[in-house]
C-alpha cells in the first residue's frame, strides 16, 4: 500500500507518520514536498501534524494555500482517503474540506498529554477496527484545540454521524473535566458527509508501538488499511 | 496607501483570551472592566495608489486569507499615506 | 590601514566611549597594540563585544582548562559550536547547554524563547538533527506575582519555540529561592545525532571561498547583547535596554532542514550560527579556527531597517541567521536549497589568507582588525578569589541546638508541597515532549530516555545541580551536582558518557565570587575524572547579580548516557505489590543545605552533604549491573527531600496507577530528621521481584562491604505508606503513616495552587 | 462605556508573524501587500460612568497587563455608549 504523506514547511510530525506506516504497519511512506503539484499513485494521503506556517495569523490558513492542495481537493473528490491529524485537522478546517474551526484552548495555554477517546462511529474507513463506544487513550499536544462550528453545522454533524471522537474519561463519560480544550460537545474528530476525510487533534502516530507503552493509535492505522484493501491507487 | 484591518470574533463566539484577560483584571482591582474581546489588528502597506482598487484588494485579502469568515468579523479603514 | 578609511569622519575615542563600551583602559591599550593604531568606532564596537565577558570568556578561561575533556568517546570536545560523542552505530550525540538569564528577565517569552533556538542551531551547524531539548530554570519563590510572572513568561516562551520547531522538551529541572527573583536562571540544553564522519564545524578554509549569509535579515536587535549579558543589573539597566529579539520559531524549522540539506549534498566548508554578537562573532571564529581571514561586505548583508551603519550591522543579535563558506562551485546549490525553503541568502564575502577580519561597505572598508586579536587574543584574567567573610558562617550549624523532628508526617507532607520537590506536571504539560514519538521515558522519571529508531540503543539525558549546595561549599556542591546527574542516568539504565555544563555566577570582579566560580570548576572537574565522564561543551555566565545581590553560585550539569539495549530502559516508579524495596547506600547525618532545614526550620545552612566519590562510583556500578542483569523493576536516587520524598515518589509517580509500601527502617545512631529527610548522596531505591531478591542479595555480597545495602520492606496494593522506625535507644518504635492518595494530590497540586492562589489573592 | 484598544509592536521590533503573513499574499498574488503589522485590538466594556476615570483605567490596564511595553506600543479610544 502506498500512503502520501503532505510535508508544509513547517509540519513536524511528518516523519513520525512515515514511520508508523513504513516500519509499523509494513506499508510505503512517501513524503510529498507541499510544492508539488500532483499527487500520484496513492492509496490515501495523511496531512501530518506541525505549525505548517508557524502556525501566525490562524493554524492551518497559509498551508491551506499550498500548491499540493489544489491536488488533495481532487484527490478528495475522486474519493481518496485523507487522514489529517493535528495541524492537518486544521488545516482540513481552513481549506474547507471540514467544516468547523479552531479556537484557542480554554485555558488559552499549551497541552501536551495523553486523554481518553470514545469511538463514536465504528464504521468509517479510518475507525473500522474499533466498537462504537471503545474508549482508547491517545496523547493531545496543541494549543488550538477547541473545535467550533455553528448550531446548524453542528446538527448536522450530529444527524449524520460525523462526529467520530469525543474525549471521554477513562470509563467513557464525557464530563467537563474530560474535556481538555473546551471543544464544543467534546469533539475530538469528525469526518465529511462523503465519509472519506476524517480530521482528529490526538495523535494515533505517536501509540502505535509497545515501546512507546501505548498502542492504541495502531488501530486507526490499521483500519485505514483494511478499508484500503482491494481498492486501486489514486493520481490526481 | 496604507490599510488598518480589524478582526474580531463572532458575536456569541466564546473568547476564552478575553474571559481570562477580564479574570485577571478583576484580580488587580480593575473591577470597572467587564466584557473583554480580543481581537487582531493588521497595518498594511500598499502599492495600490487608487483607494478602490486598494480597498478591493484589502477586502478579498481579508476573506481569503486574513480572516476566517467562520469565526471571525473583519474591518477596515484606508488612510492615504 | 588602507586609504579608503581616512574617508570616515575622524575619531576621537574618549576615556568615556571606552567606558561605554564596557573596556577598560588596559584593554583599550591592548587594543591599540593588536591594531598599531587607533581604532574607529566600528572596531571599538568588534572589540567591546568580542571581548565582552559572554564572548571572551576573559574571567572564566583559565579555569576551565581544569575539565578533563578527552576519552575514547570524545569525538569533539570543547571550543566548537557544540561537543559530540560517539554513541556506536557510526553515530554521535551532538550537545550543549547555554544560559539565557538576563534576556528572560527583560522580556520573558521572548527571552527564553530565544535562548532555545540558540541552542538548537548549535547543535544543528554542526550538521546534528536536534531530538531533544531540556531546560534548568531558577526562579523566586511563587509568592510573589512577578515571579509567577517570570515563570509563566519563561515557559510559555520555551514550549512556544521547541513545539512550533518540532524538538521534543523532556526535560529539566526547577527550583525556586528568592535569591533568583531580581535574576531568574534560564538554562537550556539540547541534543541532536549525527553520523559521526558528517560531523560540520565553524571552519572558513580556502582562500577565495564564498562566505554566505543564510536566515533572517538584519534589523537593530539586541546590539550590544553581549555586553549586557557581562554586565551587572541595576535598576538604570532598563533604560539602557537594546532591542528585545524576537524569535522566529517556523523560520528556524526551515532553517534546520536546510542545513541538513547542505550536509546531505555535501555543500559546505564550514558553518557558523550567528548568536551574541552576530556577524562579528561568527566571522572572527571561524577565521580563527581555520588561521585565515575573512572580508565581509556589510552592504551585501539583507536587512529589515533602513539606514543601518555598518556599526549596527555588525553588531546586531537578530536571530536565525547563519554564516556559512560553501566549496567552491557549489554556491548555486546552497542557493537553490535556500530557495526551496524560502530562506533569505546573500554571498556578503570570502575567505582571504591575510588573517585579517576586513569589514567592507561597498568599495569603503570601514574596519580591519587581526582576526586572532579579536577572539583567541582576547584578554585573559586570573582574578582574584578569596572566600567570603560569611562562609563560616553559613557553614556554621550545630545540630545539639536544633530540635529533631517532632512530626515527622507532617514534615513530608509539607516537603512534597515544597515547589522545589513537588511535582513539575504544569510545566511539562506544556512542552510537547512526545513529537519524533522516541521519547520512551517522558517527564517525570530520574532522566529523560529517548530511543535511537533502527538501532535497539537509547540515550538518557538529565540536568542537575543544587546551587544551596553550592552556596555552602561551592567545590562539594559542583561535584554533587555530577553526581547527582549520573546517579539519574543509572537509575534509568543508562551509563554515563560526557557532561556538558552552564556555570551561573555573580560578579566575577568580587573576590568572593570569584572564588565560589574556582571551586565550583574544581569539584566538577575532579567528578568529572573521578566518575570518567568528560566534559564536551558548556558556556559561562557571569554577572548574575541585581543592585549588588549575587545570585547563589549556580553550576548546572548536563549529561547524556547510553543504553545498549532497550530492555535496560528503567523507571523510578513502583511496578507491582509483593516486590522488594531494597536501598542500596547508606544513610549519614546529613542535614545540612537540605530542602528539610530550608522547609521546616527556614534555614539554609550547614555543610552540604559529603560526597565520597568511590562509594558513589561503586553504588552506581552496582545498580546498573543489577538493572542489564534484568533483576530491578524500578530504581529512583534520593536526592531533595531525602529517604521519605523518594519512597512517596516511587508510591505514587506510576503514569496510570498508585502503590503502597510497607517499610521498616533501623538505624542505631542517626537523628530521626537525618534518618528521613537527609540528602545523604550515593543512595538509590530499587524495587526487585520476589524470584530476584536472592540473587540481589547474594551479588552484592559477592562485591564485598564496598555496597552497603538494607532491604526495607515491600511494595502493596493498598493506599498507605507505613514507614516502622526501630531505634535501639528508644524502647518504642515510631510508628509514621500516611494515604498514598494524600501524598500525591499534596505533591500534584502544590505548583498549580501557588500559581492560582497568588492570581485571586 | 467602552473602550477600544489598540497594541502594536514596536517600531524596530521583528515582527515575524507580519513576514509570514506578508509572503503568503505574495503567493496568493497581492503584490500590492508590503510591509505588514500584526497586533491586537481589544474591546473592553467599562463600567465607569466619567469618561476621564475611564481613561486613567485603562491607562494604568495597559501599562500593568493588557500591553508588553518592553516590545508593544499601545493606543486607546474611549467611546460613550
Ligand atoms: N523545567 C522542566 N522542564 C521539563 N521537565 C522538567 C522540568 N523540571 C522538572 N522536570 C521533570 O520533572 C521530573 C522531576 O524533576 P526533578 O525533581 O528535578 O528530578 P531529579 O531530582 O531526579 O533530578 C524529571 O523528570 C524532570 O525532567
Ligand atoms: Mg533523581
Amino acid at each position: 500500500m502506498n500512503i502520501g504523506i503532505i510535508v508544509f514547511p513547517g509540519s513536524n510530525c511528518d516523519r513520525d507518520c512515515a514511520h508508523v506506516v513504513s516500519e509499523v504497519m509494513g506499508h510505503s511512506a512517501h513524503l510529498i514536498w507541499h510544492q508539488e503539484p500532483a499527487i500520484q499513485d496513492m492509496d490515501a494521503v495523511i496531512l501530518p501534524g506541525g505549525f505548517s506556517y508557524g502556525d501566525y495569523l490562524r493554524t492551518g490558513s497559509i498551508a491551506r494555500f499550498s500548491p499540493i492542495m489544489e491536488a488533495v481537493f481532487e484527490f478528495v473528490n475522486r474519493g481518496g482517503l485523507v487522514l489529517g491529524i493535528c495541524n492537518g485537522f486544521q488545516i482540513l478546517l481552513e481549506a474547507g474540506l471540514l467544516p468547523g474551526a479552531m479556537l484557542r484552548n480554554k485555558a488559552l495555554s499549551f497541552i501536551c498529554e495523553d486523554t481518553y477517546i470514545r469511538i463514536e462511529n465504528a464504521e468509517t474507513p479510518f475507525t473500522n477496527s474499533c466498537e462504537a463506544g471503545q474508549v482508547i487513550k491517545l496523547p493531545i499536544a496543541h494549543a488550538e484545540g477547541n473545535y467550533y462550528t455553528d448550531p446548524v453545522t453542528l446538527s448536522a454533524l450530529q444527524a449524520n454521524a460525523q462526529v467520530v471522537f469525543r474525549y471521554c474519561d477513562q470509563d467513557g463519560n464525557a464530563t467537563t473535566i474530560s474535556n481538555p480544550n473546551g471543544s464544543l460537545d467534546d469533539i475530538a474528530g469528525i469526518r465529511n458527509a462523503k465519509g472519506n476525510v476524517l480530521g482528529l487533534m490526538p495523535h494515533p502516530e505517536r501509540c502505535a508501538e509497545a515501546i512507546l507503552s501505548n498502542q492504541d493509535g495502531h488501530s486507526i492505522f490499521k483500519s485505514m488499511v483494511s478499508s484500503l484493501m482491494g481498492k486501486s491507487p489514486l493520481s490526481v | 496607501m496604507k490599510a488598518k484591518i480589524y478582526i474580531t470574533l463572532k458575536d456569541g463566539i466564546h473568547d476564552p483570551q478575553g474571559r481570562a484577560i477580564q479574570q485577571s483584571l478583576q484580580t488587580l482591582g480593575f473591577t470597572t472592566a467587564q466584557d473583554i474581546r480580543v481581537g487582531k489588528f493588521l497595518e498594511v502597506e500598499l502599492q495600490d495608489t487608487e483607494k478602490e482598487s486598494a480597498e478591493s484588494n484589502i477586502k478579498s485579502m481579508c476573506q481569503k486569507l486574513l480572516a476566517n469568515t467562520v469565526i471571525e468579523d473583519f474591518r477596515y479603514e484606508i488612510v492615504e499615506t | 590601514m588602507n586609504q579608503d578609511t581616512e574617508a570616515l569622519p575622524p575619531l576621537n575615542i574618549t576615556p568615556e566611549l571606552i567606558q561605554q563600551h564596557g573596556l577598560s583602559e588596559e584593554e583599550y591599550q591592548q587594543i591599540l597594540k593588536h591594531l598599531g593604531r587607533e581604532p574607529n568606532l566600528t572596531e571599538l564596537g568588534v572589540f567591546s563585544v568580542m571581548w565582552s565577558e559572554h564572548c571572551s570568556y576573559k574571567s572564566s578561561r583559565v579555569h576551565l582548562k581544569r575539565f578533563p575533556t578527552e576519552g575514547p568517546q570524545v569525538v569533539q570536545g570543547p571550543g566548537e559550536n557544540a561537543g559530540a560523542v560517539d554513541i556506536g552505530d557510526g553515530l554521535a550525540a551532538v550537545f550543549k547547554m547555554e544560559s539565557h538569564n538576563h534576556p528572560s528577565f527583560i522580556e520573558p517569552f521572548q527571552g527564553a524563547a530565544t535562548g532555545v533556538g540558540g541552542i538548537l542551531r548549535d547543535i544543528f551547524t554542526m550538521g546534528a538533527r536536534p531530538i531533544a531539548l531540556l531546560n534548568s530554570l531558577r526562579f523566586g519563590e511563587l509568592d510573589s506575582t512577578q515571579n509567577q510572572h517570570l515563570l509563566k513568561g519563561v515557559v510559555s516562551g520555551i514550549s512556544w519555540y521547541g513545539n512550533c520547531i518540532g524538538v521534543p522538551t523532556i526535560g529539566g529541572e526547577i527550583t525556586f529561592n528568592d535569591i533568583y527573583s531580581k535574576n531568574p536562571l534560564v538554562n537550556v540544553f539540547c541534543l541532536g545525532i549525527v553520523k559521526k564522519d558528517r560531523l560540520l564545524r565553524g571552519l572558513a578554509k580556502g582562500e577565495g571561498n564564498q562566505v554566505l549569509y543564510i536566515g533572517a535579515k538584519t534589523g537593530r536587535d539586541g546590539i550590544h547583547g553581549a555586553t549586557m549579558a557581562s554586565d551587572s543589573f541595576d535598576d538604570a539597566s532598563e533604560k539602557k535596554r537594546p532591542n528585545v529579539q524576537v524569535g522566529d520559531p517556523f523560520l528556524e524549522k526551515l532553517l534546520l532542514e536546510a542545513c541538513l540539506e547542505f550536509l546531505e549534498q555535501d555543500l559546505l566548508v564550514g558553518i557558523q550560527d550567528m548568536g551574541a554578537a552576530g556577524l562579528t562573532s561568527s566571522s572572527c571564529e571561524m577565521a580563527s579556527r581555520s588561521g585565515t581571514g575573512i572580508e565581509l561586505d556589510v552592504a551585501k548583508v539583507p536587512r529589515r531597517e533602513p539606514n543601518m551603519t555598518p556599526y549596527e550591522i555588525l553588531l546586531s543579535e537578530s536571530q536565525e541567521r547563519m554564516l556559512l563558506v560553501a566549496q567552491p562551485g557549489k554556491e548555486d546549490a546552497v542557493l537553490a536549497v535556500c530557495r526551496k525553503w524560502g530562506i533569505d541568502a546573500a554571498a556578503v564575502g570570502k575567505v582571504t589568507d591575510d588573517g585579517l577580519l576586513r569589514i567592507r561597505d561597498g568599495s569603503q572598508i570601514v574596519a580591519e582588525i587581526p582576526a586572532d586579536a579579536i577572539a583567541e587574543g582576547a584578554p585573559r584574567y586570573e582574578r582574584p578569589s578569596a572566600p567570603p567573610q560569611y562562609q563560616e558562617l553559613l557553614q556554621a550549624l550545630n545540630l545539639d541546638t536544633l530540635p529533631d523532628v517532632k512530626d515527622a508526617t507532617d514534615a513530608l507532607l509539607q516537603l512534597l508541597n515544597s515547589p522545589t520537590i513537588a511535582s513539575k506536571r504544569w510545566v511539562y504539560r506544556q512542552y510537547d515532549y512526545m513529537v519524533g514519538t522516541n521519547t520512551v521515558v517522558c517527564p517525570g522519571s530520574d532522566a529523560a530516555v529517548v530511543r535511537l529508531k533502527g538501532t535497539g540503543k537509547a540515550l538518557a539525558m538529565t540536568t542537575d545541580g543544587n546551587s544551596r549546595y553550592c552556596l555552602l561549599n561551592p567545590y562539594m556542591g559542583g561535584g554533587l551536582a555530577v553526581a547527582e546527574a549520573a546517579r539519574n542516568l543509572v537509575c534509568s539504565g543508562a551509563e554515563p558518557l560526557a557532561v556538558t555544563d552552564c556555570l551561573n555566577f555573580g560578579n566575577p570582579e568580587r573576590p568572593d565570587i570569584m572564588w565560589q566560580f574556582i571551586m565550583a570548576v574544581e569539584g566538577i572537574a575532579d567528578a568529572c575524572r573521578a566518575f570518567d565522564v568528560p566534559v564536551v561543551s558548556g558556556n559561562v555566565s557571569l554577572y548574575n547579580e541585581t543592585n549588588g545581590l549575587s545570585i547563589y553560585p549556580s553550576p548546572i550539569i548536563g549529561m547524556v548516557g547510553l543504553i545498549e539495549r532497550e530492555d535496560d530502559i528503567t523507571t523510578q516508579w513502583f511496578k507491582q505489590s509483593g516486590d522488594h524495596i531494597l536501598l542500596i547506600g547508606e544513610t549519614r547525618e546529613d542535614i545540612g543545605g537540605t530542602e528539610y532545614l530550608k522547609i521546616i526550620h527556614s534555614r539554609e545552612q550547614g555543610m552540604p552533604p559529603y560526597l565520597d566519590v568511590d562509594l558513589e562510583q561503586a553504588v552506581q556500578r552496582c545498580v546498573l549491573i543489577l538493572i542489564q542483569k534484568g533483576w530491578v523493576e524500578s530504581a529512583h536516587d534520593c536526592s531533595e527531600g531525602g529517604l521519605l520524598v523518594t519512597l512517596a515518589e516511587c508510591c505514587f509517580t506510576h503514569p496510570s496507577t498508585t502503590f503502597g509500601a510497607t517499610i521498616t527502617l533501623n538505624q542505631e545512631r542517626l537523628r530521626l530528621d537525618a534518618l528521613l529527610f537527609g540528602e545523604s548522596p550515593s543512595r538509590i531505591v530499587i524495587s526487585v521481584k520476589e524470584d530476584n531478591l536472592q540473587h540481589v542479595t547474594q551479588f552484592i555480597q559477592d562485591l564485598g562491604t564496598k555496597v552497603p545495602m538494607s532491604v526495607l520492606g515491600q511494595v502493596t496494593d493498598r493506599d498507605r505508606m507505613a514507614v516502622t522506625v526501630q531505634r535501639a535507644h528508644e524502647k518504642q518504635v515510631q510508628q509514621l503513616s500516611w494515604s498514598v492518595e494524600d501524598l500525591a494530590n499534596r505533591w500534584q497540586n502544590s505548583l498549580v495552587q501557588q500559581l492560582d492562589a497568588a492570581q485571586t489573592s
